[in-house]
């Protein structure tokens, strides 16, 4: 009862790790089986490695976290050669999460690592917050923002998500070009930008000042958007932001998300996707359905239930 | 082997002002190995605070399932640390990281502990485990004032123990640097653990000889997953390469990190 | 050590309620004399009376709260004639709130409103999310934004503050956009949008089915577009957004606001805005400094210290 | 007048399937009128749940200063409530709103106090304030199923009480609204309190005698000043018009406030 199919992607279950929330799986492998895992966003790849920005990177806000790591990965050729290697022995399908500075960074990393066997579908991150050059253009001007997907598109050996930064005033029409651009699917939200300040020294608590917040925090952010860009669109959403546990899930669900990604909540409980996975059964008897796609856009939709999605 | 469990408060105190002691019981005690590992805590049910909070293994006695730390009760997730009571549970991850190598010193060298403020408590369990293996163990630990000193007994049935304090309330007046100068303390291996800045004068000072250094940084998973907590190596400073306090460290061979 | 001069507003203190959240002081009365109050931001006032939105509006979120009251309030002349009149007794300066969907209705509103006797300045709200006709435009394009600053600030007997909406890509962009047109001051921020979903009816908790975020969760995004804006631009900041304690509103000074409204807080202890003023002097005593002006905007000022503000 | 107390937990205990009954001790009791009013409860010190929860007064002790209230433990808030054990202190605001008019009903008269679930316990306290009075009194209560029955013996020694359950497994099987057309039941004034179809049957069936009503709705402030909780008014049921729930109510005549 939780399958889902959605472009690329033939799901065990809706539950993912976010992107730059699970690193390349090494350190969860530890903790359980990561084949239990619907799939993984694997942590950005770039085209050549990156250290990242200074320490301190997180800062703790309430019910929230704010980061600002900047990126850091071994670059996309060390990412395919031991990272998704690695990974190959477990029976997940891979999103790769494809950052870059100028289009061009991002049609490089996406034609290499789409060629991985174990990747599936890409998400372009065209909307982290931390990183000075350029990055957060592409997330606030839809026509950048659709260019840079039509060059993916055209590289991409998978299907591509675009991610989406809630930082705009109208997610709508930001989506909308995205979906005309030629995406095969959205991946919502990323952070939102923040900042804290410490007491005593009365200066920002991380290096990099600014940092994305993530966490329950923005939850009501997130399911805001995806309620309002999954009417707007055809094409499927993964949807994140703030969950925790199998009622959020089933929240992002009713928002109109047909899968959805934990991230900060790993760093809280460890076990939170496989907790979820299992419970998630149970909680969709519990209210009446016999399928996760059931949940899907019920917020909005008439009381008819939906059809078993597939792409 | 890394676990999380709901492990019992078994004795709680304040030992120094803002300072407590927290013994908790549980399996995850047979887990732990060298001293210098440290642990994540939940302090509430709730999300607010929303993250884990580490705080560095202070003792280990693994018959009774217990271990103990000790930490500064300051903001909110330590204050609210600080009001369970025993037989309430604490959420705990770990143990988490590699600890202070043992082995890099041999039965009857000396090896110098050099502790500052709320690092001094992952020396103890250090100490222990260094006599017991019959190295010669001296202690200098530092502490901004009188009323912040913990430990100097437990410290001293082990070995020499020289306690200094910024402001001379208490001890020898100074930093532990000049404490070691002044005395002519004379080690085969330095431990040490505390403030940045403290750690930079002693690798300054004494890095030619092995020295190990145990390192904080703000921390998201605690496990190696976020790259909050990255350094750069001493062989590329400025480069991509990097470790990991958490899952590499907390303890660093001088030189292997820039502080 | 904690008057503070700001363009028609000589304060005892830099902290008061914020708009909406304090109705007409009419029930907190009840709890402490208003009098000490820095200045009240009354509830908002359009020309005719409104209801606002059917119930529920309120929600409750992880460190948050969602409502969508729809700017319900009795009109501008009762808004004076009761309200205001009422508010005469006390010894402090109002600082009026006014809402409209359209230019005129501003235009109507700030004549009238700004010339009542304890009216000191005036609170352009382009930015309520609760509103479906027009409101929000006016918060998210600069020129509009603009074009109702000009238009206000011409029939204002008062200083003209305008808050700003934290709903937007470029929070900077629209600061300017604001002073250009001749505002004397901001106030930011304003809810962002947010949604939540009951589990068992899967539709929106909020009848208005989105709402304004407030409360602790949004305090990093408050502090993040202070601090832009307060660099980029010469009028003073009046702060807000999930301000608790004393602690919160040393790190809004520290963003570069030079006052700080509470909202939220009141709700869930209506002793909070005498209780920050009573604890702040010994509070900034304790962090070294001789006046609350020094804090102004330290996060990003070189460490001299700042001068006494006096407009 | 309202006063913010933090009050002492005197008794709390399980009294039905997720239903808990709970006594605070504090000055504020003093300050307590009409039953039917409310309190508004902080359950956490921090900001996870962040809003208040209101909670109608069961019973008043003004002797002891001790007040009691019966909840339904469901959402994160009252679940936490539900942790407090004896001694330990819950922030209470309160008393608020307006209880139902004790003076509308003479001794010697007929009074009918209609409860649905949750609404029951502020029924309570009506009870025994009318029978103080002289005034007679039966009682109808609903609940969904057998074992979310409660009140029933407290409720009994006051007056003739009717139990209906909707599933039939305890007592009259049925809406309360059959159990009076069925008994027959005759008075002079309804006092009532439970979910608002329950409210607006009882309204369209009864309205026309003296009816009075406690309403519930989603509340920020709970004193008036956010505008969360407003309904429309009889006389005006689409203008401007309004009534707030927290402080106008939560108890209005039938045709008052729209339902
Ligand atoms: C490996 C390691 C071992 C540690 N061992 C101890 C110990 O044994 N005893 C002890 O008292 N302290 C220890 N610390 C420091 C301790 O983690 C912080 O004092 C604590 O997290 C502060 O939490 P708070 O709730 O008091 O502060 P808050 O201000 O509420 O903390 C906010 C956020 O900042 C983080 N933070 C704040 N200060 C520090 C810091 N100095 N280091 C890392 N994160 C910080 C918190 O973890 C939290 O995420 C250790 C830190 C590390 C990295
Ligand atoms: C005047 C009044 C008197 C009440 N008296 C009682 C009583 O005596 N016993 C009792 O069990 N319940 C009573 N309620 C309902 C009670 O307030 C809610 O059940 C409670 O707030 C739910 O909190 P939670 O933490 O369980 O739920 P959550 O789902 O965590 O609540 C989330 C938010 O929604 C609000 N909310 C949820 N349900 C309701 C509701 N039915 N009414 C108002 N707000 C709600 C909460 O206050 C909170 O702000 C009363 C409500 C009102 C308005
Ligand atoms: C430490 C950290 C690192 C992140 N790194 C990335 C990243 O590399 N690429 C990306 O698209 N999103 C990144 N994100 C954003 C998350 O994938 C996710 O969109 C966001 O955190 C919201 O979800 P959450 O509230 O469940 O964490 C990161 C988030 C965190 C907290
Ligand atoms: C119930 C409620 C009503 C509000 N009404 C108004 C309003 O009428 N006008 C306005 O400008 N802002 C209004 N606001 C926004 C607040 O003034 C403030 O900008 C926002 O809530 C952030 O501050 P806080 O987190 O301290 O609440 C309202 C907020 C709340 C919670
Ligand atoms: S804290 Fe996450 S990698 Fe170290
Ligand atoms: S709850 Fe705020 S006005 Fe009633």
């Amino acid at each position: 009862m939780l399958d889902i199919n959605l472009p690329g992607l033939s799901l065990k279950n809706p539950i993912m790790p976010a992107s730059g929330c699970f690193g390349f799986g090494r350190e969860y492998s530890k903790f359980y089986d990561l084949s239990q895992l619907g799939s993984i966003m694997i942590k950005a790849s770039t085209q050549e490695p990156r250290f990242g920005n200074p320490t301190p990177r997180v800062a703790e806000t309430e019910a929230g976290m704010l980061n600002a790591i900047g990126l850091q990965n071994p670059g996309v050729h060390k990412v395919i050669s031991e990272e998704l290697a690695w990974l190959e022995q477990y029976d997940v399908p891979i999103i790769a999460n494809v950052a870059g500075s100028q289009i061009e960074d991002y049609v490089y990393v996406a034609e290499k690592i789409s060629q991985a066997n174990n990747v599936h579908a890409l998400e372009l991150n065209i909307s982290c917050p931390n990183v000075k050059t350029g990055g957060i253009a592409f997330g606030t001007i839809p026509e950048v923002a659709a260019q840079l997907t039509k060059a993916v598109k055209e590289v991409s050996a998978v299907p591509v998500y675009v991610k989406l930064s809630p930082n705009v005033a109208n997610i709508v029409e930001m989506a909308k070009a995205i979906e005309d651009a030629g995406a095969d699917g959205l991946t919502m939200i990323n952070t939102l930008i923040g900042m804290r300040l410490g007491l005593k020294t009365g200066k920002p608590v991380i290096a990099n000042k600014t940092g994305g917040l993530s966490g329950p925090a923005i939850k009501p952010v997130a399911i805001r958007m995806i309620y309002e860009v999954s009417q707007a669109v055809s094409i499927p959403i993964i949807g994140m932001g703030g969950v925790q546990n199998v009622d959020d899930v089933i929240e992002f669900l009713y928002a109109g998300a047909s899968a959805v990604a934990v991230g900060t909540a790993n760093f809280v409980n460890p076990f939170v996707c496989p907790e979820i996975i299992e419970q998630l059964p149970a909680r969709l008897n519990e209210l009446g359905f016999e399928h996760v796609t059931e949940c899907i856009g019920r917020s909005w939709k008439a009381d008819a239930k939906t059809a078993h999605y597939s792409s | 082997m890394i676990k999380k469990e709901l492990m019992v408060v078994t004795k709680h105190e304040k030992i120094a002002e803002h300072i407590f002691q927290l013994t908790l019981q549980g399996e995850l005690v047979l887990e732990m190995g060298n001293p210098g590992q440290f642990v994540h805590l939940k302090v509430s049910e709730g999300s607010t605070p929303l993250l884990r909070r580490p705080i560095s293994i202070s003792e280990i006695n693994k018959d009774k399932k217990q271990f103990t730390m000790i930490y500064r009760a300051e903001g909110a997730g330590t204050q609210l640390l600080s009001k369970k009571v025993v037989e309430n549970v604490v959420d705990v991850l770990g143990p988490l990281g590699n600890g202070f190598p043992i082995d890099s010193v041999e039965s009857g060298q000396i090896a110098l502990l050099v502790g500052g403020g709320i690092g001094v408590p992952p020396l103890l369990e250090l100490s222990r485990q260094l006599v017991a293996k019959g190295v010669k163990v001296q202690h200098v630990l530092g502490f901004q004032t009188n009323n912040a000193v913990f430990l100097e007994e437990e410290f001293a049935k082990l070995g020499t123990t020289i306690i200094t304090t910024d402001d001379g309330s208490y001890g020898y007046k100074g930093f532990v640097t000049d404490a070691i100068k002044d005395h002519n303390l004379q080690f085969d291996t330095m431990f040490t653990c505390g403030p940045t800045p403290m750690l930079r004068a002693l690798e300054k000072l004494h890095g030619q000889k092995p020295l190990f250094l145990s390192l904080e940084e703000r921390m998201g998973c605690g496990v190696g997953a976020c790259f909050a907590c990255v350094c750069h190596t001493g062989d590329d400073p400025t480069g991509t390469s990097y470790k990991k306090v958490c899952s590499d460290g907390p303890v660093f061979k001088a030189g292997e990190v820039v502080l």
